[in-house]
């Protein structure tokens, strides 16, 4: 599946903004504090409306309406990660896992590989906030979806961690998975880099 | 006639002049209509009092006027995205809950010759006109809590849609409950029950009043283009 | 299915389960003829109203926590990323908070009215408008909450949307319970309050969803 | 001082300010005779007890969140490294939501229960009663919340909690007005709710600073 | 003013670490993800109590009880930041400044100097993560306080606020002050290290 994004005109933000995505491809987005990126990945997700522009979704499935290709062809993680602090990790893992298109079983197989096994029956407000991350980012791997956007992947994970999800980004890329990632780090993986902003 | 104006341009042009003719006829159908129904003769039933129909019955037409035209002024808006529209709903509500607080008012202060109350709670009548204010009321109130103006005018469409429904109820209310209100004796069928000498000025007030809201509303809805004009050339200045 | 029993979850750890908002029906209950004074006959003749008013009083005290945590923590874009429509998302909830608060205060209503001096015949009619009326106070004060999100004052500013809606409901569910009572027709009242109710959850579901799209955005 | 006023401005905001506080009591005192049926008698004798009830879960609406906002983004960290120990914080956060809400319910009270038939020279009585019994609702209300910080249930368990603590006080306010309504002697009453209300105003303090670092650790 | 902080086994995270903080000195807590960081920060700060063990706050003001003490010298700042999403973004850090000892002008001017006086009419709910993290940073230079604690501060800032901070970190430790601060990157200062966990 391929992508093709235009994008301009989101308030005063960034304007005239063209870009295409295609599959296997890793971009980064880079930008000073507010200049929008994440405010590009909510228009490109469709959560929030851009103020001139469109972002369309070409892709092997190409018959779907752009909406409906939209919804299974994202993953969004950003620093909210819609994670209820009160339920215990495996149970809001599942359910994300299922809401996004994945199993039981692909679920307790992602939660392993990023080492989270232990912790599943803990409530997620006692984790760390690496660990917390890392748990938003296990239903990647665990629903398969084409597009990944990601707001500041890495900032809190740990060294281990960093290197581990490096290369579960290169084992999605190298699937044909494309990757849209706001950083003020550089990413562990080759990656286009688009500034966004002044 | 509403795609034609949808256009502020022309929408601006033809209120420039509309909005005051609406408001003179409205003066003087209304001033007609009160000195006909003031010299009108007693009621039998409701003596001296009856005057205060002229003032009552066409201030609760207008209110469902005002929430008639804020519904439809939220559908246009939110269906075709026009700002016009979100302006004319912006600038009806608050007309509509005045006339929705002056029917209340003026039916309360006639309720307490005819009912020997000023307000009789389970009247559904009643409720339903007290409901009807507070859904102004509360439009008023989302859209001001609301800072960003796009949000707040589709969140105030959607509640003006949801409060659609009340409105037959305040029509149907007399019908479905025994109330102590007055029945229905115009908007009925087999034609109005009511004595030509009240019928032609009730019928001419009601027009004055429902041409003073037009004449109210369009100069709001024009007050309110302005003001967003003023805000998006601000913003451009701030801009630059 | 998985998003009816998160949510189903959620509503319960929200309100804390039936249990407590049985509770909260209880206290109230005791509360009133406490204020009130214990005379049975004064009692007994608002039984059935005042149980209905505290009924839907009590389903509003956890409504505006119904979407506000969704959105604040982002699971609402979450559930917009998923396979069904917002509009289906909203209804789940909506039906969730129902089966969590609304349908255990509808057995519960008929036990509160009849102690307070309700007749016990009238129990059937007053658990059938019990739970249609919690079915609308459900949905419009999922509507009510829904609309709120992009004011971000929660509580009360629900409570002035949504009361002026409940007002039917509790119009006509108040009206039946009377009637039945005293022997009057009961049945037009009822049925209106059922039609209330199913348009409501027929209804509402597009309002939330555009409303939590709105405050998304 | 800076923190009153912040918290006023919170509580303002979470309530929606007393003029919402306000519409929801207006609104539940206009359906409270809705469903009870126009009957100006019946209603009449429960006009005050019902308006005093009424007042208690109005001002239990909004209680929930008197802590919790706090608890979850870290505000209460920050309140715990200044000047003022926990237990003033915690008098200082409730004594701001009694004066949004409260206080204005407690004007608003006597129009309520008049307009439900009650008698106009029970209207100082009803005022103070509902003054003082707002701020024993506010204390005992934030305390239920503080406990239930911990506990991650809120609404409805902080009704659990409180309500059994709110029961002397709707039982001494129902009793002080009903009793001077009926030319009976209603200070002995009056004076045990200011004496309960004063009592929770001091002691409970403890209790949120206690509980709050209890969740909070 | 200097601090000596002896820790140990909390829960069953770390234990007998114990170590000692002077003025002037910056510390780095570093550690995998849930070593306990987080933890060890808010045992400084008093908020969470230690299993066992004692943090003494040793300074000029010794005439101090030592939680009196703590209070007038800890600022802590984490991921959880404490600002309303719905108030504005100059009344929350007034606010805070003014709750934590400082006053009116030192936070208009510790706005400035983040770069904050644009924004500070608007809501925070609608800042992005680096102006939201810059905003909470600020009351560190508004109301003066010996010991800063500090939760991977650096992670949403763009390359000009870290800078920016850094010199401010420099600053603060030239008076004398303490950081004591959880990162997972180096701190752009010079700073000892000390490894939380296994
Ligand atoms: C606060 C009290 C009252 C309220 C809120 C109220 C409200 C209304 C409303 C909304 C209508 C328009 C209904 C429609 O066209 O569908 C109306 C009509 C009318 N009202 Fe009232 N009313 C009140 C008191 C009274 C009283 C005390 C009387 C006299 C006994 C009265 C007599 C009438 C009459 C004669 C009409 C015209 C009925 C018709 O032809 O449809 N109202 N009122
Ligand atoms: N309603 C609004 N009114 C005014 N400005 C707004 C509004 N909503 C967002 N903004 C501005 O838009 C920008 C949002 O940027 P966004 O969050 O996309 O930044 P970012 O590039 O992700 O930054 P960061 O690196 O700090 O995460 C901010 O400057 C914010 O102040
Ligand atoms: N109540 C609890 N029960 C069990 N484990 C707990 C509890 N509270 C906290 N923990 C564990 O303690 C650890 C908390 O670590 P902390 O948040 O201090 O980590 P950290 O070093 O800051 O990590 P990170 O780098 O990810 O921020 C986590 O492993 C968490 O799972
Ligand atoms: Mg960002
Ligand atoms: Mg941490």
């Amino acid at each position: 599946m391929d992508d093709l994004a235009v994008q301009r005109g989101e308030r005063i933000l960034f304007s005239k903004l063209s870009a295409r995505v295609v599959a296997g491809e890793a971009v980064a987005l880079t930008g000073a504090n507010g200049a929008g990126k994440t405010t590009l990945l909510r228009v490109v997700a469709g959560l929030t409306a851009p103020l001139a522009g469109t972002v369309r979704f070409e892709g092997v499935r190409g018959d779907l309406p752009n909406d409906d290709a939209r919804r299974e062809a994202c993953h969004l993680v950003g620093h909210q990660d819609g994670l209820k602090g009160a339920r215990a990790a495996g149970a809001e893992l599942e359910f994300q896992v299922l809401w996004t298109g994945g199993d039981r079983a692909s679920a307790e197989h992602a939660a392993a590989r990023m080492g989270l096994t232990r912790l599943l029956n803990l409530p997620v407000r006692v984790l760390s906030a690496g660990q917390r991350r890392r748990l938003a980012l296990a239903r990647l791997i665990a629903s398969p979806r084409a597009l990944w956007l990601l707001d500041e992947p890495l900032s809190p994970l740990d060294a281990e961690s960093r290197r581990l999800f490096g290369q579960i980004m290169g084992e999605h890329l190298a699937r044909g998975g494309l990757i849209l990632a706001a950083v003020h780090d550089p990413l562990p993986i080759p990656a286009r880099q688009i500034r966004v902003g002044a | 006639m509403f795609a034609a104006l949808a256009n502020p341009l022309r929408f601006m042009a033809f209120s420039r002049w509309a909005a005051p003719i609406l408001g003179l006829a409205a003066l003087l159908l209304t001033g007609a209509g009160l000195t006909l129904g003031l010299s009108a003769p007693p009621d039998y039933q409701q003596g001296d009092t009856v005057w205060i129909m002229f003032v009552h019955v066409p201030a609760a037409w207008a209110a469902m006027l005002a929430y008639g035209c804020l519904g439809g002024a939220s559908f246009i808006s939110l269906v075709f995205r026009h700002a016009l529209a979100d302006q004319a709903a912006k600038a009806a509500a608050p007309l509509g809950a005045a006339f929705t607080g002056l029917a209340l008012v003026t039916g309360s202060l006639w309720g307490r010759p005819m009912w020997g109350a000023w307000w009789v709670w389970g009247d559904a009548r009643l409720v339903s006109v007290l409901v009807l204010f507070l859904l102004f009321l509360a439009y008023l109130a989302l859209r001001a809590s609301i800072d960003d103006e796009a949000k707040a005018a589709r969140a105030g469409e959607i509640l003006a849609l949801i409060g659609l429904i009340n409105l037959p109820i305040i029509h149907f209310s007399v019908e479905w409950w025994n109330t102590l209100h007055q029945g229905e004796s115009i908007l009925r069928p087999g034609g109005p029950a009511l004595a030509p000498v009240y019928l032609l000025p009730l019928l001419l007030t009601g027009a004055g009043y429902s041409f003073a809201f037009g004449a109210l509303w369009l100069a709001r809805t024009r007050a309110e283009v302005w003001r967003r004009r003023a805000t998006a050339l601000a913003l451009q200045a701030a801009l630059r | 299915m998985v998003l009816l029993r998160r949510e189903l979850a959620l509503a319960w750890a929200r309100g804390g389960g039936p249990l407590l908002a049985l509770g909260f029906f209880a206290a109230a209950v005791v509360m009133l003829p406490l204020s009130l004074g214990p005379e049975p006959a004064r009692l007994a003749r608002v039984a059935a109203g005042a149980a209905w008013v505290l009924l839907a009083l009590a389903s509003l005290l956890s409504l505006d926590r119904m979407f506000e945590p969704d959105f604040e923590d982002g699971a609402l874009d979450l559930l917009s990323l998923g396979p069904l429509p917002l509009e289906a998302v909203a209804a789940v909830k909506c039906l969730a908070q129902w089966l969590v608060t609304g349908a255990p205060l509808a057995l519960a209503a008929p036990i509160g009215a009849i102690a307070l001096g309700a007749k016990p015949a009238a129990a059937p009619i007053i658990a059938a408008a019990a739970a249609l009326g919690g079915l609308a106070f459900a949905f419009l004060g999922g509507a009510g909450a829904a609309l709120a999100l992009a004011s971000r004052r929660g509580g009360l500013l629900i409570a002035v949307i949504v009361l002026p809606l409940l007002t039917p409901p509790v119009i006509f569910g108040g009206a039946a319970i009377d009637n039945f009572q005293n022997g009057l027709p009961w049945l037009t009242p009822f049925s209106l309050l059922a039609a209330y109710a199913l348009a409501a959850a027929a209804l509402t579901p597009f309002a939330m969803a555009g409303a939590c799209r709105n405050a998304a955005s």
